[in-house]
């Protein structure tokens, strides 16, 4: 089980702030795919890659990096602090 | 070295007292809700990601003390709804000459514009416009190698 | 606008007080009195030029404004003498965004540092010593062409 | 009649803070010429000319700046406010 949280117009368009999921990705880009395949609306919200970033347990990584050990993958917009 | 994200209000006198004791040099940036260009802001409404946000802000300060000898360093940054006006963040910096507390700050600023897990969204009568990232920012960030 | 040469100390949350009202971003840069490196340092003593003084940094101030937007711009500085931890100048300006206001605040202090007509003499208990002009402050000048 | 100011170890070297002139130097390098010729604490504080800095009414200016004109000649060593 993974904790998986949207911030923004991702957490507006999926439509939940926070989910579990019982997956076997490998990857980040491995669970967008599993997600994509569910439901329409995670097909909509992750359209385009360009557009969002991605933690795993709190830390920017690419969408190759791997998701086996982690507890938590955060899908969210560019940031726009400061 | 201090990081604090909270949704009140703060008051710079008072987070910055004792601040930078014996330094030669102290900077401060404040960021303040700026209306839009024709007005008409209702709100500017600030989501973060809490696990997240303290100990990334956390990491960028650590970056920024193994570049430049700093000897205070202090980063305040709000969420929640804030209204034109408004103080939203505080970056300060404090070393013994001007270039290192000069530098430290900018870097802290362009990290925490597009690093740190803050969103912004500003509500007008019209709706509501997720505040995008600007190719400024990604821009200023590479000019720290 | 506002420049001012004063002896006495202020209080910065005092003089910024509805500095910045509406702009984005404010950046504000302090000069304390620091300590000789060995320690020792009894108090520095500023002198000025009166009649050039505040004329010089309003061209400062000027030539600023023309380079960057900016809503507001607060220059103050001391003469006399100061102890050791003393603020000794403060330089705040506001702009839209943060750029803007670094930059100025940067240019300001390059241009305060050598063409305002302040003089600094650190007294210790072995003497006074003029503090001598820096060509780091020099080269810093360099760069706003 | 020109008033001529010293400032920081200027003023010290020459001794007072400030003094009136009758000249005829057309420029500032003629008027530190006749100051020289005066007397020897001159001399020893406009030595080194790359030390010293020069305003004319209370703007810097170079030492072939023009004077005849002038009410106000300070001298003083590079500034160092900030």
């Amino acid at each position: 089980m993974i904790d998986i949280l949207y911030f923004a117009w991702m957490r507006e368009r999926i439509g939940l702030p926070k989910e579990q999921v019982e997956t076997g990705a490998a990857t980040v880009a491995d669970l967008i795919d599993e997600l994509i395949a569910r439901e329409e609306r995670y097909a909509v919200a992750f359209a385009d890659l360009r557009a969002i970033r991605v933690a795993v347990d709190q830390v920017l990584v690419g969408f190759d990096a791997p998701i086996a050990k982690a507890r938590e993958v955060a899908f969210f917009p560019p940031m726009t602090g400061g | 070295m201090s990081v604090r994200v909270q949704a009140g209000d703060f008051d710079p006198a008072e987070v910055l007292a004792g601040f930078g004791t014996g330094a030669g040099a102290v900077v401060t940036f404040t960021g303040q809700v700026r209306d839009l260009d024709g007005g008409g802001l209702l709100r500017m409404e600030i989501e973060h990601y809490p696990a997240m946000t303290e100990p990334a802000i956390a990491a960028m300060v650590a970056e920024a003390r193994r570049r430049w000898s700093l000897s205070d360093v202090l980063v305040i940054h709000r969420f929640g709804a804030l209204v034109p006006g408004e103080r939203i963040m505080m970056v300060a910096t404090a070393a013994r000459h001007r270039a290192g507390a000069f530098a430290a700050a900018e870097f802290l600023m362009d990290y925490l514009k597009s690093r740190a897990p803050f969103w912004k969204k500003e509500i007008t009568e019209a709706g509501a416009t997720w505040v995008e990232g600007k190719d400024a920012d990604e821009v200023a960030l590479g000019r720290w190698g």
